[in-house]
Formats: C-alpha cells, structure tokens, sequence
C-alpha cells in the first residue's frame, strides 16, 4: 500500500537562496510540487543531517516564503514539509545558504535611470534658460482669448474682474496667477478699464496690489492704479464666494477671469458669472474643478497650461526652462510607449519587464 | 416676453426647492428601484471572500465629516462582510477625525459578531504625517505605533503585536476623501511593499482611480454613495446608501432635464439672433 | 420627533447652514465659525493623544529617551518667527520636511505611479478579442494624443495639431465623467444630511 | 548661516534619501527611516502652528473691532470650548466625543451639501453647449449620470456596462496622460526645491 502511495506523490522541489537586494536580513526559499498539500512547514537547520525545526507554516496557495529571523554569516539548511489529512511529505535539505547584503539595489536600477534621464533634462534647460537664451514656446490660445476679452469690456465701458483662487501665495497656482495678473493688468491699464482684484487671502492682496500696480507704471499709466479696487475679503470659502457673486451682480463686469486654485466654489462663481452676461475665462490645475469650468466659461485653461501661460508671460528662465525639461519627459513618454506596444505586438515581452518595479 | 426667456431670468431658489423635494420625495415614499453591481464593486467583494480566516485587513478611514454622507455607509457594509469572514480588522486612520467616524461603525458591528476588541479588531487611531508615515509604516510599525486610540499600550493587545510590519497586512482598505489618501497608499505604501489595495472613494474621485484599477494596483472600487449601495447589497445589509439610491435617480434625472431645458433655451436664443 | 438634546443641536446645525440657500445670514456664519472653532479644537487634541504625547513626549519624559529631542526642537523652531532676532530659525524645519518629503515625491512617483501606468499602456493588440482591441488602441492614443495636447515646445500644425485635438476629445470625456460624478457627490452629500433630518430628528423614516 | 544652512538641510535630506533607496544596506535603511519619523513629529508642530496662528489672527480682528469680529468671539469660544473637554477630559471623555458628535459632524457633513443646489441651478443656467468640446463633455457627462444610478438600469440594462466602458477606455487613458504630465511637474518641482532654486515655500521670498 505505501508502495502505491510513494509511486503517486510527486515530490517537493525546494530552494533556498539569500534574498536579493536586501539589508542581509533574510533568506528566501521557495518550492514547486504537483501534489495537492493543505499547507506547508518550512523547516530549518544550521546542520544538513539533524537538528532541522519548523519555523513557519503557510496555507496551500503558498509557494514562498522570505525567513528574516536569521543571522547574518551562519549557513542555514532548509526542508520543506507537505501536509494534507492523509500524508505527509519532506523535501530534500537544501543548503547551505547565508543571507548577504548587497551594496546596490539592482532590481531598482530602473528607477535610477529614470531620474537620471529626468534630472538631466530638467537642469540642462533650466541652465539654458538661464544664460539668456530663447527657448520656445508654442503660444498659448487662451492668452489671445484673455486679450479679446479685455478689448470686449473696454467696448462696453465696464469693468475687468479678476479671482486668483482662494489660496496663499505659498500654491503654484496663486503664483502662476499672478504672472497672468501682471499681463492682463498692462492691458486693462493701457485701456483705462477699471480692474478689480478680491482675494481671499491677505498675502494675496498685497502682492496682487505690487503686481498691478507695476503693471500700470510700466505701460505709463501710474495714475490708473487704485489701490481699493484690490480688497481682501474673508479667508472664508463661501464667505469668500457670496462677497464675490455680490460684485458680479453690482458693478456687472463685462469680463471675469478665474485663474489660480479653485475647490467647490468653482461652480458658484462660474454660474453667477454667466448669469450676469459676462465673458468669462477660467484656469486651473486641478482637474477636479475643470470640467464646471469648461461647461460655464468661453475659454478654460486646462491644467498644466495655466502654468505654461505664465511661463509665456513672464519669460522667467526657472519656469521656462523648467517646462522644456518637463517637455522632454513627455517626450520620452511618448516613445517609450510606442516602443512598448511595437514590442508586444512583435511577441517580446522584454521591454515590458523593464519597467517591473517589484521583485 | 417668452416663456423661455422667463425661464432663465426666475429666482434660482425656486429650483433649489426643486432638488428638495426631489430628494424628500423619494426617501418619504421609496420606489426601491434594484441596484446593479459594477465591476470594481465585486472585484472587492471576491478578494475579501477569498481571504482565509484570520487574515488582517487594514481599515483606514481616510475621511471626515464632510464626506460621511458618502464613506460612512460603505464603512459599516466593509466591516460586516470582514467580521463575517472572521478576518481581523486593523483600524487607523490618515485624517484626524477618520478614527473616530470608524469607532462609531465598529460599535456598531463588532458586538453583532461578538468580535473582541484587541484580539478581533484594533482602533490605532490617527496617524499624521501622510506619505511620509506610510513608507516609514510598512518597513516598520512599531516606530510609529505604540498606544491604540484610547491609550492603551499596543503591545498588551494580541493583534497589535501581530502587525509588524506590511508583510503582516493581507489588505488594505482605504475609505478615502482626498489627499491624504488612497493615492498615497497606492504610490507610497503598496507600491514599495506590494501589499494590494482596495478603496472607497468620494464620488469627486472616483473616476480618477480607473487608470490604478486598469494597471491592476488597485484591486477595486466602491465610488461614491453608489459604490457603498452595491456593496450593501452584495453582503446583504441594506441600509442608508440602498435607501438613498431613489433620491439620488430622481435628482440626477432632474439635473439632465434642467440641463437638457438649459441648452434648449441656448438654442432658442440663438436662432433668435 | 426625536427627544435628544444632541440631535436637537444638529439638526438646527444643519438647517443654519441651509439657511445661505436664502441669502448669506448670521445664522449661517455663526454656525460656520462654530465649525472651525470645532475642528481646529479637535485636531489638536487628536493630534496630541494619537501621536504627539505617546511618540514623541513620553518616550523623552518617561523613558528618558533623549533622540526624541531632536525633532521636538526642530518642530518648536517653527514659533521662532514670534522673536525676531531668531525668526529665520524657522527655515531649518521647513527645508528639513521638504528634504524629506520632496525626495519621496521623486521616487515614489516614479516606482508607484510612472513605471506601472507606462507598463499598464503597453496594450496587448494581438491575441485578443475585436471589441477588447478597440478598446486598447483607444487607450494607447488616447494617453499619446492627451501628453501631445501638454507639448508645448512645439506650435500645434500638422499631425501634432491632430494628436492635440484628439487629445481634446479624449479629455473631454473623462471630464464629462468627472463631471458626472461630482454631480453624484454633491448630491449624496445632501441625501445623507436629507436622511439624517428625517431619520434621527422628525423620526419619519 | 541664515541663507545656505536651510539650504545644505534640503539638499542633503534630500539626496541622502534618493540614494538611500537604491542602498539595502542596513545602516542607510535605518537612518533613512530615522530621518522619515522625525519629518513625522516636525510635521506635528506645523498643525500646531496653525491653531496658534488661527488664535492669533481672530484676536487680532477682535482687538481691532474689524467687520463682523463678534462672529471671531464665538470661533474662539468652541475652540476653547473643545480643547478643554479634549485635554481636561481625554479624547475618550463624553463631553469631548459629544461636541464631536453633535457639532463637528452635522456641521462637516452639510457644509458641502450646499453645493448640491447650486449644481442644480448652474445646471439650469449655466451648462452650456457653446463649443463641440463642450457639447462632448456634456453628453459624456448627461450618459454618467444617468447610467451610473439604479434608474439607469432601469430604463436600459445596457446602461452600466456602458458608462463602465467611458470610465475604462476614454476615461482612463485621459487621466493617465494628465497623471503622467502632472507627475513630470510634480518632480521637477522637487528637483528645484532640492537644488534650491525654488525657495518660495521659505517664505514670500524676502531675506
């Protein structure tokens, strides 16, 4: 009977090995078998013959299992014992293995080529930016929207209003906003169209009343500037909004801007807006308040080109060269996917394991 | 002047008793129309059936009062269908008040199970420091960890000398209002220790978890107050988010047709001109 | 109707903020500033007996354990600005926290987020159902034709003008989804404060 | 001192954490996991800040008599009002977990509740059809809404499978050019705040 028996079990192939690309705290072992088993016992020894004790069990579905509790430089044996109600089976000791550590994670020399590539490019252009030179960038369409829509309200007589979202000056956004604020403050300036600039923050009001104010001595129109038409509000959200509707609905303007960061009173703002007739152009990084923004304004500034749009503004080399490095990754991105796919198609699957970030 | 032109220019707060009524309405009167269960809904519901007993899930309840109305409904059908399967559940939370919303749902729970606190379930409390925390969490707990959220030394509770380190989570569940979130718990913890993630988010962030769903680094999804209505109704506990599916139809058919009414008007106006 | 005091206090919480629906009122802003006070009050006693006391006071005071000075001092370097003299102290926690932080953003985002969702794009376009490689062609141009709208370094002419537009509608739609949602959000939102009105306080349902 | 200090912190913090990762050896693990919970109970005294500086500028607007300063009194008084039941009687303690329940919660959970009215309005008035781009993201918008609800199904069965493809196919490959363009910004920030080009989170830029 036991004859029988022995025929049909199919033996447990272990291995052990020290794991890789750890501190050398631990040794991996791992085991194949065509048997049904319920659960498995990993044993271990610091002797091949005897002395081999269980020091974890694991459930049928099972086929590794990473031993830390070991120490470094002893040589460990190890067995794998198969369990089901009516057998029991033992590997052969496998062994002798010693955990290591290694100096350099390899299985994340990926990643490291990837931030190579990315910090390469993005100083090389910022370096290029800032020696002065020219570095292209495609013009923006919402910035000719931004200018029609001021000649708009300067035809109708009426004013300019301008919200740079409701957070500090500390948000790239509220930053990005008032590169935006010095242009759109030149030309209302050249006009003479009244600007008006509520803010929700009171770093944000000085900063957009220096910003404009600039603005207006360089296009020679000092006198245009009023410091009142720039006010703080409340720091409060919908405090902030309801103070802001309440402009809309008193001095009508005929252009309303929202660029900076926005959460919900996105919608709030955009509806009176539209309510009032205005034209309105809106732009925000966070795309969870874009699509109110594409469904009640005439031009939105998706995402990244709100930063783009400054960088074209300003022509500040940071920013500048900044967004060509980004550019490049995109770039790369592209290729990269496209190699990606042409590879599978043509049945290689090794490109595609390039980019496995776990072991 | 025309009727639609009429339209436009009324009160807008005669169309918020609108969406009023469209919700009391139904919720006075239930239509019970039947909830079809989506994809990343049962997705979460097969992994926790296929966990053996005795696995540990991390339940982090990564939201406040804001978006109770949405998480915390999916956070009490959660917890059933854990303490059904017997697993064990490790509770914490990324926001302040996360802990204490997931307090009041295991009181509620956990007595119907007789589970035990300590051994069957844990509360460690708020964790601050987001990201940053989680990295430093999987490699190793006890740094970050040493009192549950009334106190008590975690090591004179059974389950939480059990977790060590990520290698002791089976799963996570994120219930998950914003940053942090179940974002960091993808890109932070599971991507550096391979622990798989599932997440029930706001409805505001639900679409953005498909490209995690469709890379597979996120096991599945419970989106908004329709996810957690699914979920009820897979384990069978129909409670706040089932009752609340007729309102939510009735208000969003109500929404198509002011928007559908809205552009005709657009319409109008401009062959008008 | 329901007898407790608390739900009482909620449920006219609740009609107080309801209550901007009318117009902006002292009710609600009373009941907004209640709020913050409310939660600023919580966090901070939240944050002291979940984190503060028990990892970093208790184990200097009580165990004597003086590495824990070190992020204590740095972390009160944030009030330096309330002395002048020392006030460019607070710079020490901040860039410290940025190191840190900032570090983590460039290499998490790039194992947790860049490598998989490249890998993810790479679509199988052989070997699988018609229907199955619509779908993945859409998604492979939809992902190139989307970064191809955010490429600035060129003017949109030509195939680059295509891609963009392509990218464009592909955009649209998702934030027709996203749209669709928040929709949901906000509406579940006002469902459970709806429920919570009739259930814990009328007692209706 | 004053200027290349915080600068030396940031780029040392920083790279030794970028090297650390690619360097199992146990020494650069644990000090990297050192450095981690320390930004932990740093991070801790930024909310404190926030709270003193919340006190500090509601006083202040008392003390001036500012616009509506009676509404920073009664701000004040829950804040206090909430600490001392927190720290006098634990966070366990019944006062503490019936301000929270009572107030904290209905408070949160109506706030943004707000916004499903104003959804409906702007639906009614502002949702417009102007271009094919925004025609497309209101149909797209129209077919979610509908179909990602029980009446959806309801009206047609093929409803959910529907929406699920947007939300796996357009969706998806949308987001994730977004996510990659936004993660490429997200690092070459990082990268600058390493290098110390960006110092703007110092504070406002002045010495």
């Amino acid at each position: 009977m036991s004859l029988i028996l022995f025929l049909v079990i199919a033996g447990i192939e272990a291995e052990a090995y020290d794991t890789p690309n750890d501190d050398g705290s631990s040794i991996t072992t791992t085991w194949t078998t065509d048997t049904k088993f319920e659960s498995f016992e990993i044993l271990r020894s610091e002797n091949p013959e005897e002395g081999f004790e269980k020091i974890y069990e694991v459930n049928k579905k099972t086929s590794r299992y990473i031993d830390s509790q070991v120490q470094g430089g002893v040589q460990y044996y190890y067995k794998i014992k198969g369990q089901s109600a009516d057998i029991e089976l033992l590997s052969e000791a496998v062994g002798p293995v010693k955990a290591m550590a290694q100096i350099f994670n390899t299985g994340r020399s990926n990643i490291a080529i990837c931030i190579f590539i990315l910090f390469f490019a993005i100083i090389y252009y910022i370096t290029r930016a800032r020696r002065g030179e020219k570095l292209f960038i495609r013009k923006i369409p919402g910035i000719s929207a931004i200018e029609e829509a001021i000649g708009r309200a300067t035809e109708m007589g009426k004013p300019v209003l301008y919200v740079p979202g409701i957070m500090d000056i500390d948000e790239p956004e509220t930053i990005a906003s008032m590169s935006i604020l010095g242009r759109i403050a030149e030309k209302t300036a050249e006009y003479g169209t009244p600007l008006y600039v509520p803010t929700s923050k009171a770093m944000v009001m000085s900063m957009a009343q220096q910003v404009v104010k600039e603005s207006a001595i360089k296009v020679g129109r000092p006198d245009w500037f009023n410091a009142d038409n720039i006010r703080y509000l409340t720091d409060d959200q919908f405090g902030y909004v309801s103070a802001v509707d309440g402009i809309m609905v008193r001095e009508k303007p005929a252009t309303n801007f929202y660029l900076g960061k926005f959460y919900a009173e996105s919608l709030i703002l955009a509806e009176t807006g539209f309510s009032t007739g205005a034209i309105q152009i809106a732009g925000t990084a966070l795309p969870d308040q874009l699509p109110f923004f594409v469904a009640a304004c005439d031009y939105t500034l998706l995402g990244e080109e709100l930063y783009a749009a400054s960088a074209y503004l300003s022509q500040e080399p940071t920013q500048l060269g900044s967004l060509k490095g980004q550019d490049f990754g995109k770039l790369i991105f592209v290729i990269v996917v496209v190699i990606g796919v042409l590879t599978r198609l043509l049945g290689t699957e090794f490109f595609y394991n390039l980019f496995n970030t776990m072991p | 002047m025309n009727i639609l032109d009429r339209l436009v220019k009324f009160d807008r707060r005669i169309l918020f008793v609108f969406v009023a009524l469209a919700v009391i309405i139904p919720l006075l009167i239930p239509i019970g129309l039947p909830v079809d269960i989506t994809r990343p809904v049962k997705h979460v519901y097969d992994r926790v059936e296929s966990l053996p007993e005795g696995s540990i899930v991390v339940v982090s309840v990564d939201y406040d009062p804001g978006s109770e109305a949405e998480l915390y409904p999916a956070t009490e059908a959660f917890l059933e269908h854990c303490f059904r399967k017997n697993l064990r559940v490790y509770m914490m939370g990324l926001w302040p008040a996360g802990p204490k919303l997931g307090n009041m749902a295991l009181e509620q729970i956990a007595p119907k199970y007789n589970k035990e606190y300590g051994v069957d379930y844990i509360n460690i409390g708020y964790r601050p420091g987001g990201p940053v925390m989680l990295v430093s969490l999987g490699r190793n707990v006890a740094d970050l960890v040493r009192t549950d959220y009334a106190g008590t030394p975690i090591d004179s509770l059974p389950l939480g000398r059990a977790v060590k380190s990520a290698r002791d989570m089976d799963l996570v569940m994120t219930l998950s209002a914003g940053d942090p979130g179940v974002l960091h718990w993808i890109i932070y913890f599971s991507a550096r220790y391979g622990t798989p993630i599932a997440t029930a988010t706001t409805a505001i962030m639900a679409p953005q978890q498909y490209p995690y769903l469709s890379s597979r680094q996120l096991i599945g999804l419970l989106g908004g107050l329709k996810g957690a209505a699914e979920y009820e109704t897979l384990v069978e506990r129909k409670a706040r988010a089932v009752a609340g599916m007729d309102s939510q139809s009735i208000v969003h058919l109500l929404l198509v047709a002011f928007i559908i009414l809205g552009n005709m008007v657009l319409l109008y106006q401009r062959r008008k001109k | 109707m329901s007898v407790n005091v608390g739900v009482w206090i909620a449920s006219l919480l609740t009609l107080a903020i309801y209550s901007f629906l009318y117009k902006d009122n002292p009710f609600y802003k009373i009941a907004e500033n209640i709020f913050v006070g409310v939660s600023a009050g919580y966090w901070a006693v939240i944050l002291w007996f979940d984190f503060t006391w028990p990892n970093l006071f208790e184990p200097l005071i009580r165990q004597g354990n003086f590495i824990y000075l070190i992020p204590i001092i740095v972390g009160l370097m944030m009030f330096a600005p309330l002395i002048h003299k020392i006030s460019w102290l607070i710079r020490i926690p901040l860039t410290f926290t940025m190191g840190v932080a900032m570090s983590l953003v460039i290499l998490q985002r790039i194992q947790g987020e860049i490598f998989p969702q490249l890998q993810a794009t790479f679509l199988p376009l052989s070997g699988v159902s018609p229907a199955q490689l619509i779908s993945n062609l859409l998604i492979i141009v939809g992902v190139i034709t989307t970064l191809i709208y955010f490429y600035f370094s060129k003017a949109h002419k030509g195939i680059l003008g295509v891609g963009a537009k392509l990218g464009i509608w592909f955009m649209m739609i998702a934030f027709g989804a996203s749209f669709g949602y928040t929709v949901m959000a906000r509406i579940s939102l006002l469902i459970g404060r709806v429920y919570f009105l009739l259930h814990n306080w009328l007692g209706l349902i | 001192m004053k200027r290349t200090l915080p600068i030396v912190i940031v780029f040392a913090c920083g790279f030794f954490m970028i090297i650390a990762f690619f360097i199992p050896l146990r020494g650069f693990q644990d000090v990297s996991q050192t450095l981690q919970n320390w930004y932990i109970g740093v991070i801790a005294f930024f909310v404190f800040i926030g709270i003193f500086n919340l006190v500090k500028v509601n006083v202040d607007k008392i003390q001036r008599r500012l616009r509506d300063w009676q509404y920073n009194v009664i701000l004040l008084i829950f804040l206090a009002i909430m600490m001392i039941a927190g720290f006098v009687g634990r966070p366990g303690g019944g006062v503490f977990l019936y301000l929270f329940e009572n107030f904290h919660i209905p408070l949160g959970a109506t706030m943004f509740s707000l916004l499903a009215f104003f959804v409906a309005s702007a639906a009614f008035r502002a949702f417009r059809a102007r271009t094919p781009e925004a025609t497309l993201l209101l149909i797209a918008a129209v077919l979610v809404m509908i179909g990602r609800v029980p009446i959806g199904y309801y009206i047609w069965h093929g409803f959910p499978d529907l929406v699920e493809w947007i939300m796996t196919v357009p969706n998806t490959a949308a987001k994730r050019g977004i996510l990659f363009g936004a993660d490429l910004g997200l690092i070459s920030m990082a990268l600058r705040v390493l290098l110390g080009i960006e110092r703007s989170y110092m504070g406002g830029g002045k010495e």
